[in-house]
């Protein structure tokens, strides 16, 4: 009986069909909302489900001169990794199906494998958009994970836990907004940089570099990229609103609070110009990690150690 | 002042206001007096004169005359050239001709159906019809 | 292929199919990891014959043709086409046409402009700046429609006058389209001029100093931001332009934010003729009749399109087809000079810089290949250099 | 400077060079100049160019047909409102006309066309690769001369 729950766990609920299925409709509701604040009609809802399932569909195309085991495999690495991390954290409003003391720094990493299949599968690839694209990934891999990292921790060190589930309850009866605003501000717009949402999309700007990394990835491989991205927006807007929105107590308030964050990511989308590989790096390097360790001291202080 | 968020007021207002975004086949567009749509034929007037034909720049009207003692002629519209420019409107000094300006929506999955007879095309070419009027050898696309 | 011991370069093309250009066009960036060192174009994929099949239409026929080298600004291509054949036959359009072919012209600015900060807000990734700005040119696009029957190519102009006339109904539209407009525009001018994250993509980027500009031979919006003083509406006035004389808009930063600016700036001043058009439209006939043979002779026609100048060229044999027509368009001038200028930024002001001359291939219609490596851009001569080359050929010439 | 001084100075530079020209007023803003020896052209030009006087417009070349036998080369200048034309006549077979681009920049791309549309030949141009016509385009067919038939190209047509 167990065993049966656990694999349900894994490919149904919370794991697996749940995951992907509320990926997709999150990637809706950002696009939906983005409409509505530009004045436009927007995709209606099935729109992500019928660009997946035609993606899943067609031909993919392996071009020359490729790793073919890494070009097929680092798809399947990516949206295996994003939704590995969907068991740590607690989706729907549900305490994690599995936790572990430290599980938060497995999450992260695990989130983060996306981008760095997304940047392997670029330079696995001879094409020059890929290529600069991969470049772009990897920088801004290594501009905003620290920020956002550390970020992340600020609740950690509060909570006196590095295990999500009890962070998790602990940020239940405590609005870490309130008590940690610059965390908070680094750790939304850590989540955009991780998203590749704009302002901070350099890294597949297509009026540059067409799609960036994925340039020469169709189909298959595209389709999962796409969903393990869906599924990494999911659990970022869970891990945030669980750690700074008071919680995720029960499903209601899951759905409230990460619709709530989603607003304001669709806010800053809409309001920025994208920035260039240069200018992110440089607002990471220069003012994220300088907010976020301004935050850890005004933390450490007052805790009082 | 430099200032971040400068379209604030329009992403703002935009939550109350309904999209711009036209719903095409179900919400028609108001109707424009200028329209040029499909050209309308009045044989009231017509001589047949071909001046129309020679004037359009995209060769969708032929004048074919049958007797041109006896004005007898048809008028062949080839809706699938027409650039819908209004120069045989204006070429015309007998008033026979006018773009309709509801008739617009002209795409059709028969090829035959862009194909307009303005005037009475006899059913068998006679024999002996006379030259194109007016209509320059048509040179043909390569 | 870089030689083995040679930096390797690393080359971007863009086009002729890109997500960045919405017509063909074929560019390659040679990138230091993300700067640009050198350059290279090549036009012409939307090349279409027309000086040829020009050749081989009659007087009125090719008035169409001519109007569909370009989408955008079709009024202009076909204004002087107009006017070089009204020239060469000896005629002059009535006021009335004049003047209404003025305001569609300048509504085909507007419209242009707006499409332009559409495109450009798009290219430096500024998406709600791109849907806004096209939300609001449908409404010039739609004056234009009620004004001629069609949103693009709008066959306004006859040879020796226009087809349409403008009536109060019409007239009381286009004010209130305009105020409209003109409070958008408002919005517009102080987002590109003080939106923090759009002025880093703009300020400071791609600046062509004046005598750049002046050598290379810009023109339009893109030199005036430059301080060039060229524009043909003050210069040299056509059509209605010598009763409602316009002011020239200049900036002297010569950067990506300066073309901005200019290009909004230039719109009030289209608001305001527009008006004043409106409000003194002429009386009188809407055309004159032309023959449809053109009497021999030739004559060359420069106006201002919302790009810059347009040139036409036309010869007539005494036939009732041109004899020669050639058409120069302002992006041909304008490419040339700013694919320079993307040598030494970041590939991520490619886009913009590219944008920021509001460059048209289809009205181009020629191939243009300006290889600019390090070497050839010494080629260019400054203005002493050039006095010296013209004092060493006075010398050779015993002068 | 307004359009009378410019003419003026115009009349003035291209003077120095009376022996190779012949200068005539078609239209009161307009200055002709019919440059009779190929070799001055350049100099002429370079003194238009040192007057600031050397914006060139557009190089348009004119097949004057079989019968004549000869083309005709334009060079627009137009500072301000003033037209000033340069006008060289090159045969039909054969023609040569000097390059501009040394002196003005963006003389080659309009060179270059003229090379391609009515095979005159272009001394001193850097690049002479193809310009506007397609890779595919027949070596020696110019398409904008007179004998030039469209219908020709047909044969062409299936080579790719």
């Amino acid at each position: 009986m167990n065993v049966l729950l656990g694999i349900a766990s894994l490919l149904v609920f919370p794991g697996g069909l749940f995951l992907l299925v509320s990926g997709l409709m999150y990637e809706w509701a950002d696009h939906k909302l983005i409409a509505l604040l530009q004045n436009r009609v927007g995709p209606r809802w099935f729109q992500p489900f019928a660009d997946t399932l035609k993606l899943l569909m067609k031909e993919e195309i392996i071009p020359d001169g490729v790793n073919s085991i890494m070009f097929v495999g680092l798809p399947l690495m990516a949206l295996a990794g994003a939704l590995t991390a969907g068991l740590y954290i607690p989706l729907a409003g549900l305490p994690p199906t599995f936790g572990f003391p430290g599980d938060l720094i497995v999450v992260l990493y695990l989130l983060s494998l996306l981008t760095l299949g997304i940047g392997l599968a670029g330079a696995n690839t001879l094409d020059r958009f890929s290529l600069i694209g991969a470049t772009r990934t990897l920088t801004q891999v290594f501009s905003y994970e620290a920020p956002f990292l550390l970020a992340l921790l600020g609740p950690a060190m509060v909570a006196g836990s590095w295990q999500v589930g009890k962070i998790s309850a602990y940020a239940g009866s405590h609005w870490l907004i309130l008590t940690q605003p610059l965390g908070f501000l680094v750790a939304v717009i850590g989540l955009m940089g991780k998203l590749e949402l704009a302002p901070f999309d350099a890294p597949e700007a297509h009026t540059e570099i067409v799609a960036g990394a994925m340039t020469e990835y169709s189909g298959r491989g595209l389709a999962l990229f796409n969903l393990g991205r869906a599924v990494e927006l999911v659990i970022g807007l869970t891990l945030v609103s669980a750690f700074y929105l008071g919680g995720l107590s029960n499903p209601l308030w899951f759905l409230t609070k990460t619709l709530a964050l989603l607003l304001v990511l669709v806010g800053i989308q809409s309001l920025l110009t994208r920035l260039r590989i240069d200018q992110t790096v440089g607002l990471w390097w220069r003012y994220g990690v300088l907010l976020v360790l301004i935050q850890w001291l005004i933390v450490i202080l007052f805790r009082g150690f | 002042m430099n200032r971040l968020a400068t379209m604030f007021p329009d992403v703002f207002k935009s939550i109350f206001i309904r999209p711009v975004t036209e719903k095409y086949p179900f919400e028609r567009p108001e109707k424009v007096e200028r329209l040029r749509g499909l050209l309308q034929f009045d044989p009231a007037n017509c001589s047949g004169c071909g001046l129309c034909a020679m004037d359009c720049p995209a060769m969708a009207l032929e004048v074919t005359m049958i007797d041109r003692k006896a004005r007898k002629f048809y008028i062949t519209y080839h809706t699938d050239r027409c650039m819908f420019c209004g120069q045989c409107v204006v070429t015309c000094n007998k008033g026979s001709l006018s773009m309709s300006n509801d008739e617009w929506e002209l795409a059709s999955l028969d090829k035959n159906d862009f194909t307009i007879i303005f005037g009475e095309k006899p059913d068998a070419e006679p024999a002996l019809a006379g030259q194109p009027a007016g209509q320059p050898e048509p040179t043909k696309p390569a | 292929m870089p030689e083995s011991n040679a930096p390797i370069r690393f080359t971007i093309p863009i086009g002729p199919q890109h997500p960045a250009l919405k017509e063909p066009g074929h560019f390659q960036f040679t990138v230091d990891g993300e700067v640009v060192t050198s350059a290279y174009v090549r036009l012409g994929y939307a090349h279409r014959g027309i000086e040829k099949a020009a050749e081989q239409r009659s007087w009125i026929q090719n008035l169409y043709l001519i109007e569909r080298i370009c989408g955008i600004c079709s009024h202009i291509h076909a204004l002087a086409y107009c006017l070089a054949v009204e020239n060469l036959a000896h005629v002059e359009a009535p006021p009335r046409a004049q003047a209404i072919r003025t305001v569609v012209a300048e509504l085909e600015r507007i419209h242009s402009h707006f499409l332009w900060i559409g495109v450009s807000a798009h290219e430096a990734g500024f998406e709600t700046l791109f849907m806004y700005s096209w939300r609001d040119r449908e409404t010039v696009m739609d004056l234009l429609e009620g004004l001629t029957g069609n949103r693009v190519n709008y066959s306004a102009n006859l040879l020796g006058g226009v087809k349409f006339d403008i009536d109060q109904a019409q007239a009381d539209s286009i004010r209130k389209g305009l105020d409209f407009l003109e409070e958008r525009t408002r919005h517009y001018l102080d987002v590109i001029s003080h939106d923090s994250t759009f002025l880093q993509r703009t300020r400071g980027i791609g600046v062509m100093t004046s005598a750049q500009a002046e050598v290379m031979g810009a023109v339009g919006p893109t030199a005036r931001a430059s301080n060039v003083k060229r524009d043909l509406r003050v210069e040299a006035p056509y059509a209605a332009y010598k009763a409602f004389p316009v002011q020239m808009v200049l900036d002297t930063r010569g950067d990506l934010e300066a073309r901005f600016e200019v290009r909004l700036k230039e719109l009030f001043e289209s608001f305001r003729l527009i008006r004043q058009i409106l409000d003194a439209l002429p009386e009188g006939e809407l055309a004159v009749r032309l023959p449809r043979r053109i009497p021999a002779g030739e004559t060359v026609v420069r106006l201002e399109a919302p790009r810059g100048e347009v040139y036409y060229f036309v010869k007539s044999a005494g036939a009732d087809k041109p004899e020669r027509l050639k058409v120069r368009t302002p992006t041909i001038c304008n490419l040339t000079s700013v694919i320079r200028l993307a040598v030494g930024h970041q590939l991520a002001d490619v886009p913009m810089i590219l944008a920021g001359i509001d460059p048209c291939f289809s009205c181009n219609d020629r191939m243009v290949q300006v290889r600019d490596t390090k070497n050839d851009s010494q080629k260019l001569m400054t203005w002493e250099q050039l006095r010296q080359h013209g004092i060493d050929f006075y010398r050779s010439n015993g002068k | 400077m307004n359009t009378q001084e410019i003419i003026t100075l115009a009349e003035g530079i291209v003077q120095q060079w009376d022996w190779a020209t012949e200068v005539s007023h078609p239209r009161p803003n307009q200055l002709d100049v019919h440059v009779k020896l190929l070799k001055e052209l350049v100099p002429i030009v370079v003194g238009l160019r040192v007057k600031r006087l050397g914006y060139l417009c557009a190089i348009v070349g004119i097949d004057l047909g079989p019968e004549a036998n000869e083309m005709e080369v334009l060079y627009h200048f137009c500072p301000g409102d003033v037209l000033i034309a340069l006008r060289v006549r090159v045969p039909r077979q054969d023609g040569t006309v000097p390059s501009l681009s040394e002196v003005i920049p963006s003389a080659e791309v309009f060179e270059r066309e003229l090379h391609e549309m009515f095979g005159i030949e272009i001394t001193g141009l850097r690049n002479t690769e193809r310009l506007y016509l397609p890779e595919s385009w027949p070596e020696g067919l110019y398409p904008l001369c007179k004998d030039f038939n469209p219908a020709s190209l047909t044969d062409h047509a299936g080579e790719n």
